[in-house]
C-alpha cells in the first residue's frame, strides 16, 4: 500500500468506528464527544482531497456550531436520569438488519462500479494555483450565484423559524 | 516534513509556552501598577521566576477528582484546551517567510480551532458534575456560537482587502499601510470578540467569580486546572498575534534610520504584547457585562455592524479600483 | 437620546475616560510596602499583644487578680485563677489570655486599676500552633520584659492610658495631635 | 492513488450506520445526530467525486449541504425544545400525543 492509501486507510477505520460509537453510545454527551472526533477526521479526507476550504468549513460550522448547538441542547434539558433507561427501541435487531443490508447492497454496487464522466477544468493544480478559497468563491458568485442566494434565504428562514419555535410563549 | 522544520517547531511551542508563562506574569504587574499595587514582587528579581514557581507548585497539588464526575471528559476538557490553542499557532506568521504552516486558509484554521477550543470549556463544566461548572459551560457555549460569528465576519473585511486568507498575504499587503486604518470598524468588533472568545474581562461571564465560584474550573485543581490557565493565556496571545498580523501590521515595522535594522520578530512581538496589554488595560477598567447585555451586543449590534462593515467595504474596493 | 449623548456613546467617551484612569494609576508610583523588608513603626500606644506589668519593687506582676479586665473583657479571653496566700491575701496562680481569642479592644487595660495589664507595640507574633498564643503569666510578664523594656512602659501609661492606680497630673497632649506631629 | 470506489465504499457505510441509528435509537437528539452523520456521508462522496472529476460541482453540493444541516439542526433542536416544554422527553417511542 502507498503513503495515500495507508493514510485513507486509517481514515475510513476511524470513520467508521467513530460513527459506530455515536450511534451506539448511551450518553449522548459522550455521542457528541465522538462526533466530533468524527468531523476531525472528516476534514483530514477533505484535506486529502485538496478541499481545504471545506476541510475548514466542516469545523467551523459542523463542529464549531451545530455539535456545540447540540451540546447545549442536551445540557439544557439535562438528560442524566436517562442514561439509565434502555437506549434502543424495540424493534433495534430489525434497524440492524435494515443497516447490514444496506451497507452489503449498496457496498456491493458502488464498489464494482467505475465512474466515466469528462474530467472539468479544476484539476489539483489548478487549484492549487488560485488558492482553494478563490476558486471556490469564483465557482460559488458565478455558476451557483441562484442557489447560493437560495441558501442564504433557507438560513433566514431557519434564523426565524427557530426564534419562533424557541421563544416562551409571553401569556 | 523534513527533520529542521519539526526541530523549528518545537522551538516555537516551547518559546511560547514560555510566553504564555510570562503573559501571566505580565498580566499580574500590570494589573498591579494600575490598582497602584506592585504585583508578584518575591520570587527572583521584580518577581521574575514567579510563573516558574508557581507552575511548580500547581504540579505539586493534589488532583482531586469530583465524585460522580464523568472521568474520560473530566480529563479530557482541559487537553483539548491546551492542544486547540497551541495549534492555532501554527499559521501565524512569526517573520518573514516563517510560519510553521502557510496554510491559504489560515484565518479559518484559527477560526476553527478557536471553535474547537470551546468544547474544552463546555466538557470541563459538564463532565465536573457540578452547578457552578455547569452554568459556566452553558454561557461559555452561548458566547462563543454568538461572537463566532462576529469575529468570523469582522476578518472578512481584512480578507478582502487583502485579497486571501492567508496570513501571510495579508501581513505582506500590509507593508504600506495597517489594516485597523481601513477597517477601525472591524478592528473594533475583532477586538470585543476576542474578549469575549478568550472568557476575558469585560466578558467572563464563564469564569465569574463573584457569581460563579469559577465557573467551569471550579472542580479543577493542580495539574488540569493549570492546564486551563494555560489554555486561556495561550488562546489570549494567539488572539493578540491574529489581531497584530489582521489589523496592525504584523512584522511590518517602520523601514527608516535605524528601525530598519530592527529585526522583524521585535515588531511582531511588540504589538502582541500591546494587544496583551490592551486585555489587562481592559480587565482593571470595565465591569463585568450582565448576560442578556452581552448577548444583545453580539447578536443585535456586532453582527449586523460587520455585515454593514463588509458591504461597505466590498463596495467601496469595486467603486475604487474599477 | 441627544447628538452629544450619541456621539459619546459611538465614540467610547466614558470608557476612554476610564481606561485614562487606569493608565494613570499604572504611571503613578505604588503603595505598597514591601513588608518584611521595610516595617512600619507602629504608632504609638498601639494595641499589640499583651503584657504584664513587672512591679520593678518586687519584680512580680503588679496583678493583684481582681478579675475586673476578665469581666471587662468581650471576647472573654482572659482567665485568672487565684488562690489564698499565706498572710490572707489573694495570690494570683495563673493569669492567661487567649490572644487568638482577643479582638485587642483594649477594655482590660481601661477597667484595670492597677495599671498591670497593657498592650504592647509588638504585632508580629505568628506560629504554628494554638498553643503558642495561649499566654500564660510568666510568658506575659517576660513580654513586658520584651516589648515595654525601660522608661518605656511608664511613658506608655502617662500618654495613653493613665490608669487611676498612679496620680500623672494633668492630661497632656491631645492623642490626635500627638500623632500628627509623628 | 487511492481509487475512488474506496470513498464511496467509505461513504455507503456511514450511510448505513445512519440509517441504522436513525431508526433505532430512542433519543430523539441521537436521531439528529444519525441525521448529520447520513449527511456527512454523502458529503465524503459528493467531495471525492470532485476531486477525481476535477469539477468544483461536488464541492459546491457539499456547501449546501452543510447549509441545509445547519439550518436543519437549528430547527429540529428548536422543535425539540418548543416539545420538551409540553412534555418532558425526548424518546421518541414516548412522543405519541396523537395517540392520545
Amino acid at each position: 500500500m502507498s503513503m495515500p492509501q495507508v493514510f485513507f486507510a486509517y481514515l475510513a477505520g476511524m470513520i467508521t468506528v467513530l460513527s459506530l460509537l455515536v450511534v451506539t453510545r448511551k450518553n449522548p454527551v459522550h455521542s457528541v464527544l465522538w462526533m466530533l472526533v468524527m468531523f476531525l477526521h472528516i476534514a483530514a479526507l477533505y484535506l486529502s482531497l485538496n478541499a481545504e476550504f471545506l476541510a475548514a468549513i466542516q469545523i467551523i460550522v459542523y463542529a464549531g456550531a451545530i455539535l456545540v448547538l447540540f451540546l447545549f441542547v442536551i445540557m439544557l434539558l439535562n438528560l442524566r436520569k436517562e442514561e439509565t433507561e434502555k437506549r434502543f427501541q424495540n424493534q433495534w435487531p430489525f434497524s440492524v438488519g435494515v443497516g447490514v443490508v444496506l451497507a452489503i447492497f449498496s457496498v456491493s454496487i458502488v464498489g464494482k462500479i467505475t465512474v466515466i464522466a469528462p474530467l472539468g477544468q479544476y484539476t489539483v493544480e489548478a487549484v492549487r494555483s488560485e488558492g482553494s478559497v478563490m476558486t471556490i468563491g469564483k465557482v460559488l458568485y458565478t455558476d451557483f450565484l441562484l442557489p447560493f442566494e437560495i441558501a442564504s434565504l433557507l438560513l433566514l428562514v431557519a434564523i426565524v423559524g427557530a426564534v419562533v419555535l424557541a421563544k416562551r410563549r409571553l401569556e | 516534513m523534513d527533520l529542521i522544520q519539526f526541530i523549528m517547531t518545537l522551538i516555537v511551542i516551547g518559546v511560547f509556552l514560555l510566553h504564555v508563562a510570562f503573559v501571566q506574569y505580565f498580566e499580574r504587574k500590570a494589573l498591579g501598577h494600575m490598582q497602584s499595587r506592585l504585583g508578584p514582587m518575591r520570587v527572583g528579581w521584580h518577581g521574575l521566576l514567579q510563573p516558574i514557581a508557581d507552575s511548580v507548585k500547581l504540579l505539586f497539588k493534589e488532583d482531586i477528582m469530583p465524585a460522580n464526575a464523568d472521568k474520560p471528559i473530566f480529563y479530557l476538557a482541559p487537553i483539548i484546551g491546551v492542544v486547540a490553542a497551541i495549534t492555532s499557532l501554527a499559521v501565524i506568521p512569526i517573520w518573514p517567510g516563517f510560519s510553521i504552516a502557510n496554510l491559504n486558509i489560515g484565518i479559518l484554521f484559527i477560526l476553527a480551532l478557536s471553535s474547537v477550543g470551546a468544547y474544552s470549556i463546555v466538557l470541563a463544566g459538564w463532565a465536573s458534575n457540578s452547578k457552578y461548572s455547569f452554568l459556566g459551560g452553558l454561557r461559555s457555549s452561548a458566547q462563543v456560537i454568538s461572537y463566532e460569528i462576529a469575529m468570523g465576519l469582522s476578518l472578512v473585511g481584512v480578507m478582502m482587502l487583502a485579497g486571501s486568507a492567508n496570513l501571510t498575504d495579508i501581513v505582506n499587503a500590509q507593508s504600506k499601510s495597517w489594516f485597523i486604518l481601513y477597517q477601525p470598524v472591524a478592528c473594533l468588533i475583532f477586538v470585543l470578540s476576542a474578549l469575549a472568545e478568550t472568557n476575558r474581562v469585560p466578558f467572563d461571564l464563564t469564569e465569574a467569580e463573584s457569581e460563579l465560584v469559577a465557573g467551569y474550573a471550579t472542580e479543577y485543581s493542580g495539574f488540569r486546572w493549570a492546564l486551563f490557565f494555560m489554555a486561556e493565556y495561550a488562546g489570549m496571545f494567539v488572539m493578540s498575534a491574529l489581531g497584530a498580523v489582521c489589523f496592525l501590521g504584523g512584522w511590518n515595522g517602520p523601514d527608516f534610520g535605524i528601525f530598519a535594522n530592527v529585526p522583524k520578530i521585535i515588531w511582531f512581538l511588540l504589538k502582541v504584547y500591546g494587544c496583551i496589554f490592551t486585555y489587562f488595560w481592559l480587565r482593571a477598567t470595565l465591569p463585568r457585562y450582565r448576560y442578556d447585555q452581552l448577548m444583545n451586543l453580539g447578536w443585535k449590534i456586532f453582527i449586523p455592524l460587520s455585515l454593514a462593515n463588509i458591504v461597505v467595504t466590498g463596495l467601496v474596493r469595486v467603486l475604487w479600483k474599477g | 437620546m441627544t447628538t452629544s449623548e450619541f456621539v459619546k456613546k459611538i465614540f467610547f467617551v466614558e470608557i476612554l475616560k476610564g481606561l485614562g484612569l487606569t493608565f494613570k494609576h499604572m504611571v503613578n508610583p505604588a503603595i505598597t510596602r514591601q513588608y518584611p523588608q521595610e516595617k512600619r513603626e507602629p504608632v504609638p500606644g498601639s494595641r499589640g499583644l499583651h503584657a504584664l506589668v513587672r512591679n520593678p519593687e518586687t519584680g512580680r506582676e503588679k496583678c493583684v487578680g481582681c478579675g475586673l479586665c476578665a469581666a471587662m473583657c468581650p471576647s472573654q479571653c482572659i482567665h485568672i485563677y487565684t488562690s489564698e496566700g499565706d498572710d490572707h491575701k489573694k495570690v494570683v496562680d495563673r493569669y492567661e489570655i487567649e490572644v487568638l481569642r482577643c479582638v485587642f479592644c483594649a477594655f482590660c487595660v481601661e477597667a484595670c486599676p492597677f495599671g498591670a495589664v497593657v498592650l504592647t507595640e509588638h504585632f508580629e507574633y505568628s506560629g504554628y500552633t494554638r498553643e503558642e498564643f495561649y499566654y500564660t503569666k510568666e510568658r506575659l510578664l517576660e513580654n513586658w520584659d520584651k516589648f515595654m523594656t525601660g522608661d518605656k512602659g511608664k511613658i506608655y501609661f502617662e500618654r495613653f492610658w493613665r490608669p487611676k492606680s498612679e496620680d500623672f497630673g494633668a492630661q497632656p497632649v491631645v492623642r490626635a495631635e500627638e500623632r500628627a506631629e509623628k | 492513488m487511492v481509487p475512488l470506489n474506496w470513498y464511496i465504499v467509505l461513504s455507503a457505510i456511514v450511510f448505513s450506520i445512519g440509517v441504522f441509528g436513525f431508526l433505532s435509537r430512542r433519543n430523539l437528539i441521537i436521531i439528529f445526530m444519525s441525521i448529520e452523520l447520513m449527511l456527512n456521508s454523502v458529503n465524503i462522496s459528493l467531495v471525492a467525486f470532485s476531486h477525481y472529476l476535477q469539477s468544483m460541482r461536488g464541492q459546491m453540493l457539499v456547501f449546501f449541504v452543510i447549509t441545509v444541516a445547519a439550518a436543519e439542526a437549528a430547527i429540529g433542536l428548536a422543535i425539540l425544545i418548543a416539545f420538551y416544554r409540553n412534555k418532558p422527553t425526548v424518546k421518541v417511542d414516548e412522543i405519541n400525543l396523537l395517540k392520545g
